[in-house]
C-alpha cells in the first residue's frame, strides 16, 4: 500500500493554497462541505463552454454528447458503489432530498397509523425530520436508538426496538459528530431479521470508505456529492429495484412521465420515474469526476492516512487541559467534537479563525446529540486526506492560545 | 450470403459516399424501401427502447431460420432498422445471437449519428440479436 | 433604446463559437437550457477555487463570505422580480422543484376533498403532473382552461371554470411550446375576484421580459436558472409572505428547523423553512451572476431584438411549402414550433443536426399541446439574443435541403 | 459625554491596537466587565437575530434617556455588544435612533470580523437604534 503523496494532492486542490487574514488557510470544516480538486473545477468549466445541453431531449450533438457523459455518470456511481444496476441509482438535489424522497415515496406505499420506525439518537436532523413530518401526516411514530458515552449504538436496545408494527430502519452509517462509524452489517441483519427495509445515510461515510451495497445487502443507501469533492446541489439515492418498482414517484415533472394526458399520466421506467424536471446533469458529471479523482488516489489509502489523522488529533487534544472529546468509538472517522471548561465554543473558534483556522461551532444540525451530553455546541474539526499533521499541531496550538485570552 | 458477405457488401457500398448527405440519402432510400410491418406488431411491446423515434420490430423462426419485419415512423431511422434486416434476415439463429456486427464501424455510422442516435442503432442490434437467442435456446430445449 | 452588439455578445458566450460536424454551430434549443455567459463560468469557477464552503454554519472566514454572497444573491433575485421581502425568494432546484414544493405545502394546508384547481392546456408537464400527484392524494380534481386555433387561452372559457371550490390557478406565464405570453394581470385579477391565489409558471417568461410580482400582484412565481442564463441545478419559488407564513414545510432536514428534539421540532424563519439541507450556493451565486449579466444587456433590449428574431423567422418559415406553424398568438417569445407535411420532425432535425442546427423534437413535455393539434411531436426552434438572422436563414434553408431529402 | 465623543474616545484607545489580538483582548476585558443582565430579560424574546451566539438586550426609557443592559453568552460577542452600549448607554433616545456609528469602521472591528459576524453586530446596532426609535416614538405620541 502506497501513501498519501500530501504535497501533490494539495496542489491539486486550489483552494488550499490561499491565505485568509495572512494566514495560511487550515481548512477543517469538511464535515459541512469539502473542497473541490482541479479536475472537477476544469470539468465544469468544460461543460459550460464547450458541451452544455439539456440532457435526454434534443435531437442534436450537443444533447447527445451530454445526454452519454450524464448516464455515463449513473454508471460510474453505480459502479461506485457496486449497485447491481443502473436504474436503481436516482440522481437527486443532495442527501436531505434523497432522505425526503425515501420518506414521502416509501411512507406513501407503506406507512400507516400507528406504525413505527426506527432511527438513531445520533442522527443529522435530516434524518429525523423528514421522518417526523411523515409521522405527522400518517399518525406513525419514531423509535430512537441510543448511543452510550463513547458514542456507540446500544445494539441491544436497538434490538428490542423492533415489533410489528416497524416500517422500516433509518440511520446513519456514519455519524456527523461523533464520528461513529456504525455497525451496519449488524442492523441491517437484525432489520432484515424482522422483514424491515434499512436506509442508510451515507452522507458522511462514502468519502471515507469503500461501499459495496450489494455485499451489504443495504435496501436505500443516500449521500451528497458536495461532502465528496463534487459539487452542490446533487446527490443520490440508490435503492434496490424491487422498492423502486413499487414505490410511488415523489415529484411530477418533466421527464418522469411516460404519457400525459388529463385523464391519465404513466410514469417512466426507473430511474427516471423518481427524477422529475431538468436535472443537474453538470453536478452529477462533476460528482463523477469527483468519485474517479478518489479512486485514483484509492479509498483504501484515504482511509489510512485519515486513521493516521485521527489518531494523532486525538493524541494531541486531550493534553490539553480542560478539553474535552464527545464521540470515543473505536469505530470513528477523523472528526474531533469537543469543548473546553469555561470557554465558549464559539470564542475559541472566533479566534482560530484569526489564525486561518476554519472550524465549525454549534450543534451540527444533530440537537439530540448536543442534548445527549447536556450541551448547546461544541466545535467540530473535521479532516480529510488534504490535512496534514502539521495542520493539527497548529489547530492544537491555536487551542492553547485561544484559552490563554479567554480563561 | 454469410452474414459477413452482406457486411463486407454494405461496407463497399458505403465505401463510395463521401459525406453523410450521400450516406442519409442512401438510408432513406432503404427506409422508404422497406416492406411495412404487419399492422398487429405496432404496438408497444415491439417498440424498441432507446431509440428516439418510435421503431417496432418482430422476429419469427422456422427451422433455425430468423427473419425480421420492421418499421419506423422516421424515415431516416427505418433506413438504419432496414440495413440492420438487410444483414441479419434469413440467417441462422444461431450465428446471429453471435454476430460481430463490424460493417457499423467500418461505413462511419457510429460517428455520423449523434451518441444517443447511435444508442438507439446498437438498441436495435441488440434486440435482434436477442431475439435470436431467444428463439434459439427455447427450439434447442425441446 | 440600444440595438444588440451580436458581434460582443457571441464572444461572451464560449460554447457559441464552436464547429460541430465541422459546421458553425447554431444553438436553437434554447428552450430547453440556455447558454452561460463567460461571467457566470467565471464566477463558479472562482467559488470552487477561492471561497467554496458551507454557508449558515461555519463561523469562519471562508463560510462568512459565502453566506454573504449567497444572501446577497437572495436579495439581487429580489430585486430582479421586484419581491416585497428577500425572506419571500424561496431557493429550490429549478421550476419543476418549485411547483412540487408548492403543490405539496399549499395542498396539505388548503387543498381537501372535492377541491378544485384550475390550470391550462399548454402546461409543461411540470405543471400538470405535481396536481395530478396532488389530486389523487387529496381526491381533488383539475380544471383546463382551453386554447384557440392560434394558442390564445380561451378567457371566457377560464372564467367559467372557477366555482366556490377553486383552491388555487397554476397557469404558464408564456407556453414553452407555443410561445403564447398570456394575459397574466387578466388571469390574476379574474382569479382574485374569486379570493383564488395564482401561480405563474415563468420558466420561459423570466428571460424575455422584466418581471415585477407585486405590480403583477401574483401570490407565486417559478423560474430555472439554467433557462435563464445560469446554471443547472437551482431554481426560485417567489410566495407573498402571507402564504409562505400559513404554509407548512415541504422538505425537512438541516437548516430548516429552529429546534429538534424527539417531541417537538420548531421550524426556522422564511426563507428558511422551506430550504432543507445544504443548499446549492454555488448555483444561486451563479444565477445572480447570469441576472446581472442580463441587466447590463438590458431586458428590454432583449426584448426588442427577440422580437425581431420571432418576426423574421415567422416570415422566413411560412415561405416554405407545406410548413405549419402552430402557435400563432399576437403575443408570444421568439420560438416556434412547427412541422413539414409527410415529414417526420425527427428526419428533419437530424439533417438539420448534420448542418450544425440544434432544434428540439418531440412533444417538448406538453403532450396536451401535441393532442390539441392531433399530432405526437413538432421541430422546435427557440431563439434568444445571442442568435442572429442568419442563423435563421440557415435553419431555413437547412429545412429546405431536408425537404428535398426526405420528400 | 455625547455619543460622538464616546465614539471618538474608542477610536483613540483601538488605534494603540496593533493587531486582532489586542483588539479581541480588549473585547474579552469589557465583555468580562459587562454587567449581567437580568434573568427574566434572558428569554427568547429578547435574543437578537443575526448572532451567531446568543445576545441578550434589553433596553429602559426615562425622560428622554434611554439606557441598555446586554448578555451574551460566548465573551467576545459580547464584549461586543459591551462597546455598543458604552457608546450608547443613557443617552438621549431622539439621538441614538438616528445615529450614525462611524466608530465602528474606523476601529477595524468590521474587517476583523469575518461578514457573518459583523453582521451580528450591525444586528446589534440596528436592534438598539429600533429600541430608541420605538420609545421615542411612543411617548412623543403621548
Ligand atoms: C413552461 C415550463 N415550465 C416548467 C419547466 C420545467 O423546468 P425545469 O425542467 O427546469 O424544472 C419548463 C422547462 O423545461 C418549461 O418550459
Ligand atoms: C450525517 C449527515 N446526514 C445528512 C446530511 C445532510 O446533507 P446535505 O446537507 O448535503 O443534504 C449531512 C450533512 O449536512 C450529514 O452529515
Amino acid at each position: 500500500m502506497v501513501d498519501i503523496d500530501l504535497q501533490k494532492i494539495r496542489e491539486d486542490f486550489p483552494i488550499l493554497n490561499q491565505k485568509v487574514y495572512n494566514k495560511p488557510l487550515v481548512y477543517f470544516d469538511n464535515g459541512a462541505t469539502t473542497q473541490k480538486p482541479r479536475a472537477v473545477i476544469e470539468k465544469i468549466n468544460e461543460i459550460h463552454s464547450l458541451t452544455n445541453s439539456s440532457t435526454h431531449r434534443g435531437v442534436h450533438y450537443l444533447s447527445g454528447l451530454m445526454t452519454e457523459e450524464y448516464e455515463a455518470s449513473r454508471e460510474k456511481i453505480r459502479a461506485f458503489i457496486n449497485a447491481k444496476d443502473k436504474s436503481e441509482i436516482i440522481y437527486t438535489s443532495g442527501t436531505t432530498a434523497s432522505i425526503n424522497l425515501l420518506a414521502f415515496s416509501f411512507g406513501e406505499k407503506y406507512i400507516s397509523e400507528g406504525d413505527e420506525i426506527i432511527i438513531s439518537e445520533m442522527e443529522h436532523h435530516s434524518n429525523i425530520v423528514p421522518w417526523q413530518l411523515l409521522c405527522e401526516r400518517k399518525k406513525a411514530s419514531i423509535k430512537v436508538t441510543p448511543f452510550d458515552e463513547n458514542g456507540d449504538l446500544l445494539i441491544d436496545e436497538y434490538k428490542n426496538l423492533f415489533t410489528e408494527k416497524t416500517r422500516i430502519v433509518s440511520i446513519a452509517h456514519t455519524s456527523n459528530t461523533l464520528g461513529t462509524v456504525n455497525p451496519i452489517k449488524e442492523i441491517i441483519d437484525i432489520a432484515h431479521s424482522h422483514n424491515v427495509p434499512v436506509l442508510l445515510d451515507g452522507a458522511q461515510a462514502i468519502q471515507h470508505e469503500k461501499i459495496d451495497v450489494q455485499e451489504l445487502d443495504v435496501d436505500f443507501y443516500v449521500f451528497s456529492a458536495h461532502k465528496i469533492y463534487g459539487p452542490t446541489g446533487i446527490g443520490i439515492l440508490y435503492g434496490k429495484q424491487k422498492w423502486l418498482e413499487e414505490m410511488p414517484p415523489w415529484q411530477g415533472g418533466g421527464n418522469m412521465v411516460k404519457n400525459v394526458s388529463f385523464n391519465k399520466t404513466t410514469y417512466n421506467n426507473l430511474p427516471y420515474k423518481f427524477e422529475a424536471g431538468t436535472p443537474n446533469y453538470v453536478g452529477a458529471v462533476g460528482l463523477t469526476k469527483a468519485l474517479e479523482y478518489i479512486e485514483n488516489i484509492g479509498i483504501e489509502n484515504i482511509r489510512t492516512y485519515e486513521n493516521k489523522l485521527l489518531h494523532y488529533s486525538t493524541q494531541e487534544l486531550k493534553k490539553i487541559e480542560g478539553l474535552r472529546i464527545f464521540g470515543n468509538s473505536k469505530n470513528k472517522i477523523s472528526v474531533q467534537i469537543f469543548n473546553i471548561d469555561s470557554v465558549h465554543p464559539y470564542d475559541t473558534a472566533m479566534i482560530l479563525d484569526k489564525l486561518g483556522i476554519a472550524v465549525r461551532t454549534g450543534s451540527h444540525c444533530a440537537q439530540p446529540v448536543m442534548d445527549h451530553f447536556g450541551i448547546d455546541s461544541t466545535i467540530r474539526a473535521s479532516m480529510v486526506f488534504y490535512n496534514s499533521f502539521e495542520e493539527i499541531d497548529m489547530l492544537v496550538e491555536g487551542i492553547k492560545k485561544a484559552q490563554l485570552m479567554l480563561q | 450470403m454469410t452474414i459477413n458477405e452482406i457486411q463486407d457488401s454494405i461496407i463497399e457500398e458505403f465505401s463510395i459516399f463521401d459525406d453523410w448527405m450521400d450516406r442519409y440519402s442512401y438510408l432513406i432510400e432503404l427506409g422508404n424501401e422497406l416492406p411495412p410491418i404487419d399492422q398487429k406488431f405496432k404496438t408497444d411491446e415491439y417498440l424498441i427502447n432507446g431509440c428516439q423515434s418510435k421503431v417496432w420490430l418482430n422476429a419469427e423462426y422456422e427451422n433455425g431460420i430468423i427473419s425480421y419485419t420492421a418499421e419506423g415512423d422516421a424515415v431516416i431511422v427505418k433506413g438504419i432498422v432496414a440495413l440492420l434486416v438487410k444483414v441479419l434476415n434469413n440467417q441462422k439463429a444461431s450465428e446471429v445471437m453471435n454476430v460481430d456486427l463490424y460493417f457499423i464501424d467500418k461505413i462511419g455510422l457510429k460517428e455520423n449519428l449523434s451518441p444517443t442516435r447511435s444508442n438507439g442503432l446498437l438498441s436495435m442490434a441488440k434486440k435482434m440479436k436477442l431475439y435470436a437467442l431467444a428463439y434459439y435456446t427455447k427450439h434447442k430445449e425441446k
